[in-house]
């Protein structure tokens, strides 16, 4: 007996009596012999104290860091009830929607979030989830792709070297032709657009914030791009909204973005969770779950999955995505976290991490250490320098203090060698910037 | 009590605030005002309790598993184990940042490396990567693999895969974005390939067929190995779709069935939560051939120490930022060590004695269009006594009202009135007779009083929704609501 | 959905599990036949997803903070930050044995000293004891203390205990348990104590009084100087219940009033959770004189280092058997640190608006019998207009209807059809005027249609329940019920 | 604006306008001017994450070290479903089942927990909770007194010195006469309780495993009472109750005992729960809240409180015992830990730990540093020596290596001072014997 399995004998005498076979085994006479296997070769069961103190033991070969990067994984505060709340089994165990009548939880939640998306991004439209930022931007070419029916895009070099690497596996295999638009001075630029943007391409995909921290300015961007059809897509860190302009003020057809800025644990990279919010006019090439509002046969209001024949019954192989399960408890988690901290407290928020990056930034500078790499844009909550000593000696002498970075920008192929990144968020503090600051002293 | 019908809009009220945060005494930086928005999010504004309370009183209008019995045919809506959490949430683990040199987290990455190899141990394939972050990419992946090794080969012209019609959605989707053409192909009415109808459509074209056995109709497909004979003399690949993985666990691994290349979902078999509609983890593994092909970054175990291997010259491309759903990937690794090598097999054992019991049960009733042993699942094609007008979308909709979630319906497409059932290892055989009593209720109800089934359901909170209207008056936001 | 009427002795199946434990190799020791059970205790045998299934389902019986308002007199039912609850569990403190050596636990009493010290700021006590389990538990510390007092000063006379009829029951009953003689003395109208009556009643046996203020009517007591000044004179000392503390923080302080004892119930004004009744933590506060007779172990500071002081001379003794419930005064201490100075006060103030103004919305169809502001709370006397025959209990499971708590009934014993109000700060103006709302819809069905009103309540899972059988024909375990 | 406050401004001057004051002092007028206070000297509001670096500031002063000793508070594993279960808010932030229509969940559970505590410990009715053990005995004193009218009991001094000081703490201002019955070799003994059990008592009070770990004999000891009509009160570990003879067996009229021993966490000594048992006949004395079942108007099954008018309606001056809010969710705590364990676990858990317990004791014994105190009566998981090195230095020993123990029994007046207390539970491993061993031979 095992604590997941109830079954006890006489349940299984009496069920096998009822399917008229004298053993489990004979429920497996269909598998050839030749294919039966025996005996896996695995660890045996744990108690729970055994597994406690199995975790332990990996815990014991972990240091945790606290992050003075971001590169697409940012620290920030997570209020203290939203555990409690996607914990709750209704919310946590369930699956998709099926079943609109006892999913109407789910399906409310979800409708909440993309009312939210589409208010942070100006967006007409979001759907339920993407797996992640850098899957969402693949989503989000393919959709511009399909829309424009183009084979061929433009994507500025100064989105995170990530999510290229991503677009550039999707569109490889796809059959679509990914052109690199190169940046001046940390950004995209306009006249590189001019230059460059063809007929032949279904649009621009871009990031704000970018790689390099930098706010990019999209001003005179979607002239160029609707004299030749192009759609825009904006890639843009959502907790950055409150203050920055918005995808659809900059004129993009699509927004993308990873959400796990919104208070989501770093949990080594995930889950986090993609979001896409786009025209209406493009509904019906939308990738993911949408969900609309509706009536019940009693007038009542109520939620249901809406627009597509996705799921089980997913356009098959006219499809143009393939997503099924998104990232929905993580949507929960985004739309608790937006609703806990308001229009005002992601603004403060997103204030506060800007205020200790550019304290940060300009102490760093202060040092005979550091020099800066663009002049031109400002950053948000992230920036890059130029290091005069090896990175690896500066990383060094933070880590003894338990800081993790900065971040070797050469080790996405960026800079020369010495360029590193910082990224600062609400949850560090003035004594933070102190000790990180004395420990750089100490390597001069 | 009174049904909620509330939005966190409708409780947003001017300059109340659920948050807090530090006072810090940085200087306040301000941006140039051509980059910054003119107008505010509209966010709600509430208090904490009006948060909390709304969201509990929105998770009330869910079903879980905790509610009562979940028998989604395909889902594997098995109990998911608390401890899971507990320790996916351990602030060692949950608070790294993926960027913290591998020095600094050998614990974290030998969890994942050991994880890669117990799923190659149960599956009996080479290698996995965990980069996968739900079944349908974890599909994606391998398609890509498949295509990177006909690449390395030269083989561009295999464009050929081979999707039953019996399959998930999700099949041919992957083949189109993965760029391949897809080949339909009809099933028996058992759900099985026939090797006939693959010898029509295996030629020099061929990149391969996806699979999954037990079948969609929860039957073990005997003649695997033919199949994959012919597929792999005809220079193809097997993918294996691991969605019906669970009846298997430790009887028979789909490698040895000469798969090449498949996928695992962690949240069907492993039991990590579904959530609502995810996140899942979908793992991708491969036989020792393509394992070259194997999407970046990497983790590997190189003389005891752990590594991430972030490039290399075989490699399909990056399918994910980081490192996939490690948060998922942890919970599935707490599930496999609470169950040991002592109790996997037996998961697959009683998942199977559960489906055969419940068919059993009720195959008098309703129509069971294959008979014989199933595996974790199988298909009725409605209720046998077609008279009543009684539809699977009534049946389904009447289970509502006694408190069970209803089956999957309409799928797999093979069956016009399909009610797909699959009662998972972890229900009671109690539990499984009260379903099964529910359903010859519901059996009775469509001779007797069919009116009943047809309006059901009648106990829930809302009753049967207008899906037309939806489409047809697209209302996706709370401003879109008309006032 | 259905309603879940399954205990679980009914789920117990022979040899089910829920649990596992570690496989040790120690020797197992088996003891003396005649020192063992010969039965087994028949407790439920079940697999862990039938446990976590029941206690899921029973727990959707019941109705939370969280679930709606929760307006019940005197028990300051305000929102549970979640906050709370995360540091009180984690493991640095929850995992500390009592007697860790107070060198290992500098920390964790740092943190206990300081509550006692936040306590005496905000009551103008001068110090504190954690060791007491609850409000009524407070009680009896405090007037353990002040025979302690008196024995201390040989006045062994001194045996009565003033407590006015409208106090809450556990008043004159701690009394009791701790030796004492009451002497109940009736309320004026608006609850108050009047100096008159009680000149009557203080003569030389006089131990002291127990009171409230604001009073149990929700109305502050004007006269405390003079009450006060009148036991002083006599000798006696006077007992603060502070079950009403709420809407006095920061605002006028117990001590001030000239209190020498009282109790603060963490689980109501410092929003530690009611848990279904429990546990509270009843920390006793007292006035310099008194500071000898706490109880012990007492957690002091002494030159900045934290000690437990097991035993003194003039202790009135032990009365729990470690330090109280310490995971209990965590929580109140984040509740005080989130408030901080600046918001505490507010507590008070906009608890104080809240009842007001509910009060102002409903007078007119209720029955108010004390005019003027109140404080936190306030009580009607029933509907104003008797004629329907609709009582207060009426009202009371009528409001269950509408998804809301009822507030207290028939308490405090002044008034017939007593009907106890207290809104707390947590609640918005919006819920407050819901809650308004229903009450006059009640008040019209009263009028108009005063059989659904007595029929009450017609949604919940479970109609009025018939109390009087439950004491006839008890059944108080599950062996006990009939088959 | 704070975020437990949702008063809005306007929200504000609405409520005012309708109350017909102009400001919030103004409901304040009723308070003597001389009596307001002003300006709480209290630390300002700290948000979450200033709250989170405080707590890490005061865990930074804590060493949590492991227990390999009881003495009322045990070590036991916690399943981890518990936790999850009673946070739900339905259970957690309810309170007392006044309106049993909407409080079914509380009253179903507590007579689960009434149903569960009559099964250990083989008596007919028990309540729904005390505060802990030691109040739980002192109630039972009470009622005894009560149900004799005797003012007068014996109580054994084998009971832990901490029970024995709150009972006669109650005693004491209640005006009941404690007696206290001497041990032979550690445990109460028989030819005591005949030479000094009188008319005069209401009954005797014995605690089995004891405050040495013994497990007491009580072959004779109804009989005794019996005869001067005393009444036998039993406080037994609840966790022993799946092997051990029960109270009822025994002849016990009332069971207590501390349930922490039930996989509670030890939180430094509280929140802890006292449990209380008897005989039927007793019901009418008996302290706290008892739930029974009963039906609703349309006959369905359903649960109240029932038996007395306690609460707001408490006895009053009538009352024998004043207890009011009681250890509610701990009584789900336990409900939940016992269903999970079940008969099974109780006794395999129980098992571990006497196991770990024998292992530990033999191997200590076989140390130059110890000897045996009592010869005679088994131990259950505590067990007591003599030490014949200063007892902190073993102390100091095994804290070196993370462990909290041995207990100096002379700290409670026990002893001579080099008595000394182990205990183990299921928690305690193999390896814990080696290190503890390894490292008092160190000593020698
Ligand atoms: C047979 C089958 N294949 C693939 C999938 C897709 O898996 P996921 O939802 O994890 O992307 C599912 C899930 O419903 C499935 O049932
Ligand atoms: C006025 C008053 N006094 C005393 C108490 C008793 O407090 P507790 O339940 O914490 O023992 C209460 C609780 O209901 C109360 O309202």
């Amino acid at each position: 007996m095992f604590k997941y399995l109830p079954h006890t004998k006489e349940d299984i005498e009496a069920m096998l009596k009822t399917i008229g076979v004298d053993s489990i085994e004979a429920l497996y006479q269909d598998v050839p012999k030749s294919l039966k296997h025996h005996d896996l070769s695995l660890p045996s069961s744990h108690s729970e104290l055994e597994l406690y103190e199995h975790f332990q033991a990996l815990a014991n070969d972990i240091d945790v860091l606290k992050p003075v990067i971001g590169m697409g994984a940012y620290d920030h505060y997570t209020p203290s009830i939203i555990r409690h709340i996607i914990e709750r089994q209704e919310f946590l165990t369930s699956y998709t929607p099926y079943q609109p009548e006892i999913s109407q939880g789910t399906l409310q939640y979800i409708f909440e979030f993309q009312s939210m998306i589409s208010q942070l991004t100006g967006m007409e439209i979001a759907n339920a989830s993407l797996y992640d930022g850098a899957t969402a931007t693949a989503e989000a070419m393919f959709m511009i792709c399909a829309i424009r029916k183009k084979q061929r895009i433009l994507v500025s070099n100064t989105i995170n070297p990530n999510i290229i690497s991503v677009l550039k596996t999707y569109a490889h295999y796809k059959g679509i032709t990914i052109d690199l638009l190169d940046h001046h001075e940390g950004v995209s630029s306009l006249e590189a657009l001019k230059a460059h943007f063809t007929d032949e391409h279904a649009g621009l995909i871009v990031q704000s914030p970018n790689v390099f921290g930098l706010i990019e300015d999209y001003a005179g961007f979607k002239d160029v791009l609707e004299e030749k059809q192009g759609l825009f897509v904006i890639n843009q860190d959502p907790s950055t909204l409150a203050h920055l302009k918005t995808p659809s003020a900059w004129g993009a057809d699509v927004a993308v973005g990873e959400a796990q800025s919104l208070g989501l644990p770093l949990q080594f990279g995930g889950p986090y969770i993609g979001y896409l919010a786009s025209k209406k006019a493009y509904v019906r090439k939308m990738p993911g779950r949408i969900c609309g509002m509706t009536k019940d046969s009693e007038g009542k209001r109520a939620f249901v999955l809406t627009f597509q024949a996705r799921e089980q019954h997913i356009r098959r192989d006219k499809a143009n995505s393939n997503i099924c399960s998104n990232q929905s408890l993580l949507a929960l988690f985004v739309t608790i976290y937006l609703a806990t901290m308001g229009k005002k407290g992601l603004y403060e928020a997103a204030q506060l991490s800007m205020d200790a990056a550019y304290t940060l930034h300009d102490r760093l500078l202060e040092l005979p250490i550091f020099e800066p790499v663009f002049s031109g844009q400002p950053f948000f909550k992230e920036f890059t320098l130029k290091s005069t000593l090896p990175v690896n000696m500066v990383q060094e002498a933070l880590e003894a203090h338990g800081y993790l970075g900065p971040y070797d920008l050469h080790e996405m192929g960026l800079g020369d060698g010495s360029w590193v990144s910082f990224a600062m968020t609400e949850k560090r503090t003035e004594e933070d910037v102190e000790t990180i600051i004395k420990a750089l002293e100490a390597l001069v | 009590m009174s049904y909620y019908d509330t939005l966190i809009f409708d409780l947003s009220t001017h300059a109340r605030k659920g948050y807090t945060l530090p006072k810090r005494t940085f200087k306040r930086q301000a941006l140039p005002t051509h980059l910054l928005r003119e107008d505010c999010p509209g966010l709600p504004e509430v208090s904490e309790v009006e948060v909390v309370r709304h969201y509990t009183n929105v998770s009330m209008k869910n079903f879980g598993i905790e509610t009562g019995m979940y028998p989604l045919g395909s889902c594997t809506m098995k109990y998911n184990p608390k401890i899971n959490q507990d320790l996916a949430n351990l602030p060692s683990f949950s608070a790294l940042h993926p960027y913290q040199p591998t020095r600094t987290v050998q614990g974290m990455l030998k969890l994942l490396d050991d994880l890669q190899s117990y799923l190659s141990e149960i599956s009996g394939l080479a290698r996995y990567t965990l980069n996968s972050y739900a079944g349908a990419h974890g599909e994606l992946i391998g398609l890509m693999i498949m295509k990177r090794y006909f690449e390395s080969r030269g083989e561009h012209h295999r464009v050929n895969i081979i999707v039953p019609d019996a399959a998930h959605g999700t099949n041919p989707a992957s083949a189109v974005v993965a760029g391949f053409k897809v080949i339909e192909v009809p099933s028996e009415k058992d759900g099985s390939v026939s090797v006939e109808v693959l010898k029509g459509v295996v030629d020099e074209n061929l990149a391969g067929i996806m699979l999954t056995n037990p079948n969609t109709l929860g039957m073990f497909e005997k003649d695997i190995l033919n199949v994959a004979e012919l597929i792999h003399d005809h220079g193809g690949l097997l993918y294996y779709d691991g969605a019906n993985l669970n009846p298997i666990l430790g009887k028979v691994r789909p490698g040895d069935m000469g798969f090449d290349i498949m996928h695992i979902n962690l949240h069907k078999t492993f039991s990590t939560p579904h959530g609502g509609g995810g996140p899942g983890s979908g793992p991708v593994g491969v036989a020792e051939h393509l394992v070259p092909f194997l999407p970046k970054p990497l983790i590997k175990k190189v003389d005891n120490t752990y590594h991430i291997e972030r490039d290399n010259e075989t490699t399909l491309g990056q399918i994910s930022h980081f490192y996939g759903n490690v948060g998922v990937a942890m919970k599935a690794y707490t599930y496999i060590l609470s169950n040991g090598k002592e109790h996997l097999p037996e998961v697959a054992k009683f998942a199977v004695l559960n489906a055969n019991y419940v068919k059993e049960s009720l195959k008098d009733l309703f129509e069971l269009p294959v008979e014989g042993v199933c595996k974790h699942e199988f298909v009725f094609n409605g209720l046998k006594d077609k008279s009543t007008g009684v539809t699977t979308l009534d049946v389904a909709k009447r289970l509502l009202d006694f408190g069970v979630h209803p089956p999957t319906i309409y799928f797999p497409l093979l069956y016009k009135e399909a009610l797909m059932i699959e009662p998972v290892e972890t229900e009671s055989k109690q539990t499984l007779d009260r379903f099964i009593e529910v359903m010859r209720v519901i059996a009775k109800e469509a001779k007797e009083t069919p009116e009943v089934v047809k309006g059901a359901p009648h106990n829930t909170i809302v009753k049967r929704l207008d899906e037309a209207l939806a489409a047809r008056q697209p209302v996706v936001k709370y401003t879109d609501i008309p006032k």
